[in-house]
């Protein structure tokens, strides 16, 4: 039989929150998630980036998936999507082409957004779609109590790899270079500072960003993505690297075992937006950045 | 009989041009201000060496089907020919080129398949383009000119028609073509008139109600989307609704509008949903596997209460089934296909002008009633043409949003708020105070997951009581009964494309003296119980003709009235047969199955 | 009565091992040889804190479901343990701790909660953990122990349970644990006992018949599938399904047998029919948003006739809905959920030996009649536990594949050669002369594309008349009739986990002199038209229970029959009050409704 | 309207296969493709090597998806599953999972793999299941009579890309390298006997091998895929690429202007069931190449 710790400090983590002014980002609903989750840390980046991009509620739209990960939109106070386990990216592709003024911001988790979602980012890389995608890696299936996911470590056990995980785990961010993505990142969410700076990055972003983000679960995973293990392997990116340079960026992503922080890579292309509005011109039409959205 | 109803089939191979020249035909005559129907039967190949028909029904008077028998035949390949000219009636003309390129060994040629009453017409077609061109290439344009001049048809009209039809081409091309008409006309007219096949002079274009145009189900579907102000669209090509998304891939970015073709119908669907959220009006097409891909999504979009709007035209199934046949099997799926309680609304046009109306109002309901829309088309009905009149001013409400407005100061928005009809106001995002999160979870009014039993129960409630306006929606006809007041021995109740037969065969059954019905069921979900029901009362019999194996709309009526009626569920994988229908009428209203044999109107 | 029937219940928040001290009291009553029937509660969230109430019937005469009123009510945390402390019975014990560690604030104490006529019991169950153990974590233990002592349970079904259950853990803990259960049975006996509430002596182990398990719906799914040798296992996780495939991951490998989480649940679905195809026995398991994602798949199976079994356990709906919530509400989805005429199998067990049944049913029914299997449960099924006996030989057929056997030497595989029964024999891959290619498209005999009106209306007759013969499967129950015999004024008609609460109800209704009976109705499709109108014909009114908001199931069986049933369809998101079906059934039979008060039986 | 001259040389070509003897191994059904289309030596390449590796009809299982690739098994007379648009290697995995004795080929066009399908190719690489995947790379949607493909060119116009097509293509090679495939490999339709190499390749290496094969759709696609086009375009892989240096590989595949041809990467790792079986070992139980199948 479990017994877990009352979570005292999550009120004093809100009661932080409330003093630091950031509040009107945050919603009123105190996260459901574990005290200690990684999760808390990005919630506070996000809100403290949106304020300080000076991005107003009114305009933002965070959409998810299903996940632990995917309870994300109920934990601010934008507008938001807690849509299906694995659609975050079409939903929030909808949203971003039917008005263009919204900043969209996609969250997931790993089983969302490489099991069951894996159709869909290839093509939202491909086609730069104006959004930023934040992938809440933990190497697990949270909400449905701890089974094996897509980037769950080699010998992992999990009520679903009773024995070990067999599975060579995927590599999103390798995965998202060769989809030709325009701007590409990893941050760790016990580097909450780091993490912040990442997120702000990827948000200033025009097109379609992704920022990997390695988080620990700390109800259902006692022995991988500890804070300890993740603290211990995740390392800054070598100095020279050269962020315009994706096969170099392919290299690094290459070596997992050493979890590099940082921005992998970034181009600029036109998004999907731009493009759809040089085919109306093409036509003869005029374009509009919101496609009757709030006739 | 004085006014017109003619029926020419034209049948080749694809290489014949076969489908090329019933398009000039059919537009032709139209241009002439006749109303027509037609619809063209495709091989499942791509390869171009199928079978092809053509068949095109020209009348003044409108109809709603085509007929059993053709009037006029037209064999552009005989070995494909052969197998149809049964359906030539009697006295009918069976047109064929006398002088093939390759000779036939005996009864390999179609003049040796016409049976005693059918009249043989030869002709040349391939002399005549090669004498007046040069070339055959206008082979089939020289036999279709035989036609119009046998039936003196206006050459004006034809002309025009060609020119269009050609006019990205060459010159040459163009006036190739023409003379080759002239050269098929000429011949066509030196004959002698097939006595009781005259057309009667055409209605002339139908002009103060509004222009008359030509189309098939899914170019009217495309325009009622246009005409409705679609703004976006999310689709994934699918036969038979992938010209529905070429149509629109064309004319949605002159009216700067967005269109994005997906990996596949999951993203579509979920685009659509994104899309709606923010006000957008949003839609998807696809058939049967594409809808069944689709089912997880319309459930988030019934319990977000989010407008979207999918047309399906459906085709043989199950599975990947036969793609380019016609059947209404994916009413069960259409309706039930979704996990939980997700009752939706579905609507499903029964003639061309209907797949017009249908997509515009779809529009309208997904908005007013906060639900997805699912528009059921079959590939009879999107790939059949007809004379449509449009309404100058297109007949649909372009903003039908219960939007929400800040009324005290302190107000904390409720996206699902309690409300008379059952209907919350929305507010969408760049809306300054309305923020809020929409969930596939149950929730409370303010969109909090919540799954207390009171909730979860008004919240069902809310979500199917909502939809049944949907049954008095503005200027939207749910249902219409036809035929006999009254007392009727049968009564024909049908949904779709095959409302058209079996309008018919009402039609024809009245001829015969039987006392008959039919009302055509529209709006299938929520379902118009209390008109069926009281249209039932009215019936000795109740007869359900439908295109799929299950019955599966007559199981809804029984589901919906626990009443019974009769099922008669074909599929031929083309329309229903108007004489099948009519025996069982027959049957039903105990008349022994009278001239079974091919009616002659 | 002198026969056992005693409902404990435990209420407390997770971390206070609520359900842990629920699944020891369990297993030590059935290891005492009584039956029992329990159902825990969960909170939906992951963190520790919501609420858990454990409940458990404990009877010697075989039972359908928990009853309405607890005789003991166990509170490990007051402020949830207070509203719920009106479920015990008059005269019923609530027990608390006396020494809680917070003082509470007036009225937050239960005590002061108690209604006239239960009986408060309070003992200091902290103070007895520590004084035995030193430390509180075994407080749990020593509350149910207090139950066991309070009403004299055999001490060694208990150590022996709490040994098994700690078994992993260090001996201290299981040290600590029992001491902690001798002190608080000493505590209970010490007490004074509740005159009428004695436990009769245990029926003891069922013997002879087989032996005797305790298990919950879906490790009796996991069992089943088992032992009718389950060889390939493809899912994807989600509640309420997930420990079916965890109970399956590790027990298949044990066996030499192979499990794959895959990437979603299409994959899932479409792996089994590709191991189907080989003759493997394959399986999925999943709930309503997983089936929603499997319907195109479905359709494959159906008509390329491909077995394979897909164990659906329903939760709230529709979309995300409420996944720790039970409901009823996808069986038009199991239905009806594919496009095309795609009729198929769904069979949903009463109880948790029916759940095992099913299983291993499922794959005889999918490999004899080459089609899909669909198994509904509900998450009250899943997760209630039964004692269940179970037969020595699994009573499960281990192949029921009609092979093809070359005959003459220059015979053609026909994969879909006609026959009498509407099955063609199989030939599978590594037969030497069996070649063949299985498409989604229709096709002939050969499995060739075929898309003729003869060909897909004879091909659509085979795959819907084939699965006829299900309705008589060998030694599957696809109803049956329970209650009064004749003419009856109330007919329940119930399938899925309410039978359960419906039988109850009937059993009250009869004992208050109701003419009552009721069907239970396991196999949904093929529907058993024959035995349900008969039954109709019996009854006054037909009541039909369940747990869906549009009456799912009252609407097939009016589809199916085309006669009224009255519909009660509710959504409370846990299992139907058997008063509530009570006062229902009082209403049809024109009673007033009399002790609509709990009854205490 | 247009005119398809008659396909004489089909029949020349069906003499020509009947002749060869490799006639067992093709079906009776004359290919329902278009006369010229690439496909027909890709069923020519497979009958081939299918014949040298001495597997028997009734030991090989081709399966398919949906789209004019897909009709691929009809056209051998093999055991064949022609499944689902998108579904080709999950219902491979079935057939291989359940039995290991089988020789599995999976084919597909590039909509199948890498639009509808895209969720599958990533957990077929990483598994390592022992299927060769054969992906008819024709950059359209040839079956539904020629719409834009993820693989299609930028500016090519299509049905539903009227004025020009502005989605940047997806890289399949580079992306399933980045999935951790265990062989990769290019090849040419217009090449068939190099075609007929690779393919022979791609069925002995023991595990997932993915062959990317560029193949002309004459009948849609008169302007991008012709043969002229690509028979310029193609070239070898540089004489020094080592084909177990999966970062130069992919380097190699960025090089989408000039398509190499040859051998990009292969690698000799667990297939998916020897992790299946090693489990059942950990397990106590005792592995059997065929679970149940043939029972
Ligand atoms: C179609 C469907 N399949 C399965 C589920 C069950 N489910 C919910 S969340 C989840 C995976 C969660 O893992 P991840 O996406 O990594 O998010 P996390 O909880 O780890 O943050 C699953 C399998 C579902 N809700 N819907
Ligand atoms: C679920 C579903 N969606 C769409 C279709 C229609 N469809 C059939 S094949 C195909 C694409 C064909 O392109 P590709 O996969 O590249 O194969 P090709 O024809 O080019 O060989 C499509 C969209 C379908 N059959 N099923
Ligand atoms: S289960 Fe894991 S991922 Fe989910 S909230 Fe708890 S710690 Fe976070
Ligand atoms: S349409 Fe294109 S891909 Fe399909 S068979 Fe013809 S040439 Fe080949
Ligand atoms: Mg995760
Ligand atoms: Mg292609």
């Amino acid at each position: 039989m479990t017994h877990i710790a009352k979570p005292v400090h999550l009120d004093d983590k809100l009661e932080e929150v409330r003093s630091s002014g950031r509040l009107e980002y945050r919603s009123k609903a105190l996260p459901t998630w574990c005290p200690g989750c990684g999760y808390f840390a990005i919630v506070d980046g996000v809100a403290t980036v949106l304020k300080d991009m000076g991005i107003q509620l009114k305009d933002a739209v965070v959409v998810s998936g299903i996940g632990c990960a995917s309870r994300f939109p109920f934990f601010l106070s934008t507008y938001g999507i807690h849509s299906l386990h694995g659609r975050v990216l079409p939903v929030a592709t909808g949203v971003k082409i039917a008005n263009e003024r919204l900043t969209v911001i996609a969250v997931g988790g790993d089983g969302d957004g490489f099991a069951i979602g894996g159709c869909h980012v290839p093509h939202a890389a491909r086609r730069n779609i104006d959004i930023t995608y934040l992938l809440f890696d933990n190497g697990i299936y949270g909400l449905t109590k701890g089974q094996v996911s897509p980037t769950s470590a080699l010998g992992f056990k999990t009520p679903t790899s009773p024995y070990e995980n067999m599975d060579q785990p995927l590599n999103p961010l390798l995965m998202v270079l060769s989809h030709g993505a325009s701007w590409v990142g990893q941050a760790y969410a016990g580097h909450p500072e780091h993490l912040r700076k990442m997120i702000a990055m990827a948000a200033a972003h025009r097109g379609f960003s992704f920022l990997n983000i390695l988080s620990p679960c700390v109800t259902f995973d006692r022995t991988n993505r500890t804070y300890s293990n993740l603290g211990m392997a995740v390392c800054d990116l070598p100095a020279d690297h050269n962020p315009t340079d994706r096969l170099a960026a392919m290299a690094i992503a290459q070596k997992t075992d050493r979890p590099a922080l940082g921005l992998y890579y970034h181009t600029i292309r036109p998004t999907l937006g731009d493009n759809l509005d040089a085919l109306i011109v093409k036509a003869g039409g005029t374009p509009s950045p919101s496609c009757g959205a709030g006739r | 009989m004085s006014a017109t109803d003619i029926q020419i089939a034209i049948c080749g191979s694809a290489g014949d041009g076969t489908i090329a020249a019933g398009n000039i035909l059919r537009n032709a005559v139209a241009e002439a201000g006749y109303r027509v129907i037609s619809f063209d039967v495709y091989p499942p190949e791509i390869r171009g060496f199928g079978k092809c028909i053509s068949r095109l029904r020209v009348t003044t008077e409108q109809v709603y089907s085509l007929k059993e028998c053709s009037d006029v035949f037209l064999s552009l390949d005989d070995s494909h020919a052969i197998p149809h000219v049964g359906e030539v009636r009697d006295y009918g003309a069976v047109i064929f080129d006398s002088k093939p390129v390759v000779v036939n060994e005996e009864g390999a040629h179609i003049s040796a398949h016409v049976r005693p009453g059918q009249i043989p017409y030869g002709f040349p077609f391939r002399e005549i383009s090669e004498i007046a061109t040069g070339a055959n290439r206008s082979r089939n344009i020289a036999a279709l000119a035989v036609i119009a001049g046998l039936y003196r048809l206006p050459q004006a009209a034809f002309r025009r028609t060609i020119e269009t039809t050609f006019g990205k081409k060459a010159k040459a091309v163009i006036a190739a073509n023409l003379a080759a008409f002239d050269a098929g006309y000429a011949a066509g007219s030196d004959t002698f008139k097939l006595d009781d096949a005259t057309f009667g002079s055409s209605g002339g274009k139908a002009s103060g109600a509004g222009t008359v145009v030509i189309l098939n189900g899914n170019a009217a579907v495309a325009r009622g989307l246009i005409d409705a102000g679609i703004d976006t669209f999310f689709g994934y090509p699918i036969t038979p609704a992938t010209t529905i998304m070429e149509r629109l891939a064309i004319e949605m970015p002159k009216r700067g509008k967005r269109l994005v073709q997906t990996e596949d119908e999951i993203s579509a669907i979920a685009a659509c949903v994104g899309a709606g959220y923010t006000g957008s009006r949003s839609a998807t097409s696809t058939s049967g596997p594409g809808l069944a891909l689709m089912m997880e999504v319309l459930g988030l979009s019934t319990i977000a209460e989010v407008p979207c709007v999918v047309v399906v035209s459906q085709r043989g199934g199950p599975s990947t089934g036969m793609p380019t046949k016609t059947e209404q099997s994916d009413l069960n799926a259409a309706l039930y296909g979704s996990h939980g309680d997700s009752k939706r609304i579905v609507i499903a046009p029964t003639n061309v002008e209907g797949c017009y109306r249908c997509a515009g109002k779809a529009f309208e309901m997904a908005e007013r009633y906060q639900t997805p829309v699912i528009v059921l088309l079959d590939l009879y009905l999107s790939n059949r043409y007809e004379t449509v009149i449009l309404a100058r001013e297109a007949p649909f409400d372009r903003d039908c949003t219960k939007r929400w407005r800040k009324t005290d100061h302190d107000e904390v928005y409720k996206r699902f708020a309690q409300s008379k009809d059952d209907v919350s106001p929305r507010a969408i995002p760049g809306d300054a105070e309305g923020m809020h999160v929409i969930t596939g979870l149950e929730h409370n009014e303010l969109s909090r997951p919540n799954d207390q039993p009171e909730m979860h129960t008004e919240m069902s409630r809310k979500r199917h009581d909502k939809l049944d306006a949907a049954l008095t929606h503005p200027d939207f006809t749910v249902s219409k009964r036809f035929g006999d007041d009254g007392r009727v021995d049968v009564g024909l109740l049908a949904w779709g494309s095959t409302f058209g037969e079996t309008l018919e065969a009402m039609i024809k059954a009245q001829a015969e003296g039987i006392r008959c019905a039919a009302m055509k069921v529209v709006m299938l979900s929520p379902f118009p119980a209390a008109a069926v029901s009281g249209f039932m009362d009215d019936c000795r019999h109740v007869l359900v003709p439908e295109l799929n194996y299950e019955g599966q709309f007559a199981r809804l009526v029984q589901a919906e009235l626990a009443r019974p009626v009769v099922s008669l569920a074909r599929v031929p994988g083309g329309p229903m047969r108007v004489e099948e229908i009519l025996a069982e009428i027959r049957r039903l209203a105990g008349r022994t199955s009278v001239g079974a044999t091919p009616a002659t109107n």
